[in-house]
């Protein structure tokens, strides 16, 4: 019975997904750009870069970069922190 | 509505890694249906930024007369990619670090800290 | 063109410089690690209150990152957002004024409570610095994205340093229970952002909101966002790694973690008050967190009584106070749509609740920090095996004391004066509510009473012979803690006039939020 | 970890350097063509990867002085936030790209439209994306490296639980 | 307006309770707070432990689990139903979690 419950909450849970996406714009045809087509035509000329994600990336939503980089370095911290030797600092 | 193999490859893969972390005993399985589950956003974001018939939005050499996709979604998904790349080896070494301490990946004998 | 302008980002930017400088500054001397991380900290506090004075003065401040300008949020000649701002209104001041008050009594009480043998100590104090950052950019941001981003930097660190001590295998394991929840919260998090996205092409929360129609998509990202926020904000029947976590990371980190998990809470409210409050049936929402407090505060306590180990106990309890917190704002959301309600007890409702946030922050915190000044001499968690302690630790006694009449809401401490405002604006809404809630902070008492009674009275049993009071650092800590849970408890007006009144007052505002950076007249 | 055979080996020493210069085209062509710190990072992390499993870690960590590393990562990451940092120096916002379009260094400006790209172009971007190169090359190598170490305690069966009753019988 | 706050339907000052719990703190102390000295020797505790020999004081005092032995005896009904819920399992957690987001997905479309 408590596999029952189980299956049926990941079925429930992919069909209500599924209906989600389903009322989602049509593949390939992006109801709104207006962001997107901004940076793509401005990219050049504000940053200076051929790249347009990299514009992006490093430039119009570079603090998310760095919350990014940060991100790694803690992971980096935790498994170093969890692997230490005792005493070791 | 618009039902598409696309959707339907997302939302299945989201499903099978909330599958795998609800059912499978085995932390190793368990870490599998996360990175399943991360696949499965990182599709979403993509998915969502296509636009038909578009090239990447790289300037450098670029074919003529092409629309682009919209970069966005891309930034996102480099960003969520690392992100899952941190957690996937912080998981991991947890597992060793509790395979260490009590000899088994099952999580049913992995319950010290109940009621 | 002052340097203050700059105040926003500098609260998130000091600790942040710090805890990447931190492998460097350790190579010189371990008091420098230290003394830069706590200042840095200190420098967040000053920060805030240049911040908070900021709003005061001339309404929600908004940065933008990168733009030529940082008041600007258009791009000019545009109507959209491009770049990640933030976007501090007086809720997000008041909540970054209590998290970083906390994660500075934290390190100070680190200092000496996490000793130099145990080794790490500049990986301990970097993830402390950065599970900070990560609260108080969650806190402050006004990006949806950037809010995941700082969501997963929150998270991270704190599941490093629940592992810390990492010899003890209970530690490890809430470690990884708390990682696999909450990495799948954040990952519908973040796919509940994709659906934002998809649908309105802007991560800009006050532009989402503004253009926001509720369609089924919308509705889907709603629960996944909201059900996810709630379970990283511990509500109940998805809190078992609140008790897990909070009762085997060390104190200090608990204290902090506390706060970090408000900081959900904060996202929580934001979602529902400014994201989706303009458009959405907020009776629904409202009655979801009356729900979900009830069920966390009754639980919580229950599953408090019988417990043992002193940490977990106290993690119970954190879950049942943040049930005050979603009761009193839930009331106040569901009578949103209704002004007559709303300003009769609606408004009154959510500003105890509110109130009860920092009162949280503070006296649970102290709460833990004395748990762990008990761990630091004991080394011990288990309830029975203490005894006779108020003999030989009368700081720690003092503060325990402070800590759990505030927290079971004995006048007059602070935990009295926002759970009065929860009974009294609650009754008017529904009475059987705030029966409740006075029930479940009568078990709170009773359970207090009952660590009181085993681990500082009775006589002092062999192993508390040698026991001193814990070393300076601990000591200061558990005051600065102490004496804020009774200054707001002596002059709660105060607070409510300044802090709490004006964070409750944004939160309804919603055009306010919106029109700071979308402009008013569009 | 034993090495592995001789062919492995100098397949290893041969591929390595490839794997660690085209890590570095990656990164320093992220404005231009598609890649950047993150990627030419984990490119340049993938040869460490590499000569761990070839060699065995204790040759492996002859080869890369491990305890320089924690340093190489936050010298990566200061670079980063500092020139983040720039913006608001100069008196404009933080994350302000302060150097494109000014001519100097990094500071040509590009033509609108496809174009084969200039190398001298995009500001900070180049520079940011060299931090972060730095920092994801020491974090995923720091992290391969106390992997190493972690699992071969598990392998020799040195297991934390056997210290522990060890110390409590001592 | 430092210390007072009005709550809707009424008011808490905490400086007055402070003062007027002192007042009858004192009133109380100087009329009923006669003290009472009862001298502690082994010989009176005798005839309660009908020969057998007073444990230490430490073997005395009330463990933890054993405070509050009625109230969780009353509902240990209840406290069995939650034993059952808190499993300690990590893959009940996450169907704790998935089981509360489908409900609400339920009652969301619904309502």
């Amino acid at each position: 019975m408590k596999i029952g419950v189980k299956i049926a909450i990941v079925l429930l849970l992919f069909s209500f997904l599924l209906m989600g996406l389903g009322f989602m714009h049509q593949y390939g045809v992006p109801l709104k750009s207006s962001m997107d087509d901004y940076f793509i035509k401005h990219a050049q000329e504000e940053t200076a870069t051929n790249n347009v994600v990299t514009s992006i990336v490093f430039d119009y939503r570079g603090f998310d970069t760095l919350g990014e980089a940060s991100v790694l370095f803690t992971a980096v911290l935790g498994v170093v922190m969890i692997f230490r030797e005792a005493g070791k600092k | 509505m618009f039902y598409d193999l696309h959707y339907i490859t997302i939302v299945f893969l989201i499903a099978l890694g909330i599958y795998a972390v609800m059912f499978q005993h085995n932390l190793i399985k368990i870490a599998i249906g996360i990175d399943i589950l991360e696949s499965g956003a990182n599709l979403l974001l993509i998915v969502l930024g296509y636009r038909n018939g578009g090239v990447a939005p790289i300037f450098t050499m670029a074919p003529q007369g092409k629309t682009m996709v919209l970069p966005t979604p891309q930034a996102l998904t480099l960003t969520a990619i690392v992100i899952g790349l941190a957690t996937t080896a912080l998981m991991l070494s947890l597992i060793v670090m509790l395979y260490r301490h009590y000899g088994t990946l099952d999580t049913r004998e992995i319950r010290r800290l109940k009621g | 063109m002052s340097w203050t302008e700059h105040a926003p980002i500098l609260i998130i930017a000091a600790p942040l410089l710090v805890s990447f400088a931190i492998p460097l500054l350790e190579r010189i001397d371990y008091r420098v690690r230290n003394a830069a991380a706590v200042a840095s900290l200190v420098f967040s506090i000053w920060m805030v209150l240049i911040v908070l004075h900021k709003i005061w003065v001339s309404g929600p401040v908004v940065y933008v990152f990168g733009a030529k300008s940082a008041f600007l949020p258009l791009p000019s000649g545009f109507k959209f957002p491009v770049r990640i701002m933030f976007e501090i209104d007086h809720m997000s001041a008041f909540m970054a004024l209590s998290g970083s008050i906390a994660a500075t009594v934290g390190v100070i009480y680190s200092w000496a409570f996490i000793r130099e043998k145990e080794g790490g100590l500049g990986k301990y104090y970097s993830l402390f610095l950065l599970m900070s950052v990560g609260m108080l950019g969650m806190e402050l941001t006004g990006d949806a994205f950037n809010f995941f981003v700082f969501l997963e930097i929150a998270s991270i660190a704190s599941f490093g340093l629940i592992a810390y001590r990492r010899e003890d295998p209970a530690s490890v394991e809430a470690s990884f229970k708390y990682m696999i929840v909450s990495t799948i919260g954040a990952i519908f998090v973040l796919v509940a952002i994709g659906f934002l996205y998809g649908r309105y092409d802007a991560l800009n929360m006050a532009y989402i909101a503004k253009h926001m129609k509720l369609g089924i998509v919308e509705r889907v990202a709603f629960v996944l966002l909201v059900v996810s926020l709630a379970m990283k904000a511990g509500a109940v029947p998805m809190h078992m790694w609140v008790s897990d976590a909070y009762g085997r990371a060390p104190a200090a980190v608990t204290a902090t973690l506390v706060s970090v998990s408000q900081a959900s809470l904060y996202g929580l409210f934001r979602v529902m008050f400014s994201m989706f409050g303009v458009t959405m049936n907020n009776h629904f929402g409202g009655w979801m967190l009356i729900i979900f407090g009830l069920l966390s505060m009754f639980i919580g306590v229950t599953m408090a009584m019988v417990q043992k180990d002193i940490k977990r106990l106290m993690a119970y309890h954190a879950i049942s106070q943040t049930g005050y917190m979603l009761l009193g704002v839930g009331v106040g959301l569901a009578v949103l749509d209704n002004p007559v309600a709303l300003k009769s007890y609606g408004l009154a409702a959510m500003t105890g609740g509110i109130f009860h946030i920092m009162n949280h922050a503070m006296y649970k915190g102290l709460l833990f920090l004395t748990a762990g000044a008990i761990f630091y001499r004991l080394r011990t968690f288990n309830l029975n095996e203490m005894g006779g302690l108020a003999r030989k630790m009368k700081y720690t006694t003092i503060y325990f004391i402070i800590g759990a009449a505030a927290i079971a809401g004995l006048p007059p401490f602070n935990g009295f004066a926002s759970k009065l405002i929860i009974y009294e604006s609650v009754y008017k809404f529904n009475p059987l509510l705030s029966v409740v809630a006075m029930v479940v902070s009568v078990l709170t008492l009773a359970s207090f009473v009952k660590v009181f009674h085993s681990a500082f009275l009775g006589p002092e049993i062999s192993k508390v012979k040698n026991v001193r009071e814990v070393p300076r650092s601990m000591v200061i800590g558990m005051g600065v803690m102490a004496v804020i849970c009774v200054l707001f408890g002596l002059f709660p007006g105060m607070v409510v006039k300044y802090l709490a009144g004006p964070a409750a007052a944004s939160l309804v505002n919603h055009t306010a939020y919106i029109s700071s950076v979308i402009g008013g007249g569009m | 970890m034993k090495p592995m055979s001789k062919i492995v080996r100098t397949v290893a020493a041969s591929i390595g350097w490839f794997v660690f210069v085209f890590g570095i085209y990656v990164i320093v062509h992220g404005h231009l063509t598609p890649g950047g710190g993150f990627q030419g990072g984990a490119v340049m992390a993938t040869g460490v990867a590499l000569l761990i499993v070839a060699y065995g870690g204790w040759s492996a960590e002859k080869c890369v002085r491990k305890e320089r590393l924690p340093v190489f990562e936050s010298a990566g990451l200061l670079t980063f936030i500092l020139l983040a940092f720039g913006g608001a120096f100069l008196g404009v916002t933080f994350f302000f790209n302060f150097l494109a379009n000014k001519g100097g260094l990094f500071g040509d400006t590009l033509p609108v439209g496809i174009n084969p790209g200039i190398f001298n172009s995009a500001g900070v971007i180049p520079l940011m994306n060299m931090g972060v190169g730095m920092e994801v090359l020491a974090g995923i190598s720091l992290i391969l490296f106390a992997m190493f170490y972690g699992t071969k305690k598990v392998r020799e069966g040195t297991c934390l639980a056997d210290n522990e009753k060890k110390e409590e019988d001592a | 307006m430092w210390t007072y706050i009005t709550t809707g339907s009424g008011f808490w000052n905490p400086i007055w309770w402070l003062v007027s719990f002192i007042i009858v703190a004192v009133f109380v102390y100087n009329f009923f707070g006669k003290e009472v000295k009862a001298k502690y020797s082994p010989d009176k505790m005798k005839p309660f432990l009908s020969g057998w020999d007073e444990a230490s004081k430490e073997a005395m005092q009330v463990k933890a689990s054993n405070i509050y032995w009625g109230f969780t005896k009353a509902m240990s009904g209840y406290y069995r139903f939650l034993g059952v819920c808190h499993t300690g399992i990590i893959n009940d957690y996450v169907v704790w979690f998935m089981a509360v987001m489908v409900l609400t997905f339920v009652a969301f479309i619904i309502a």
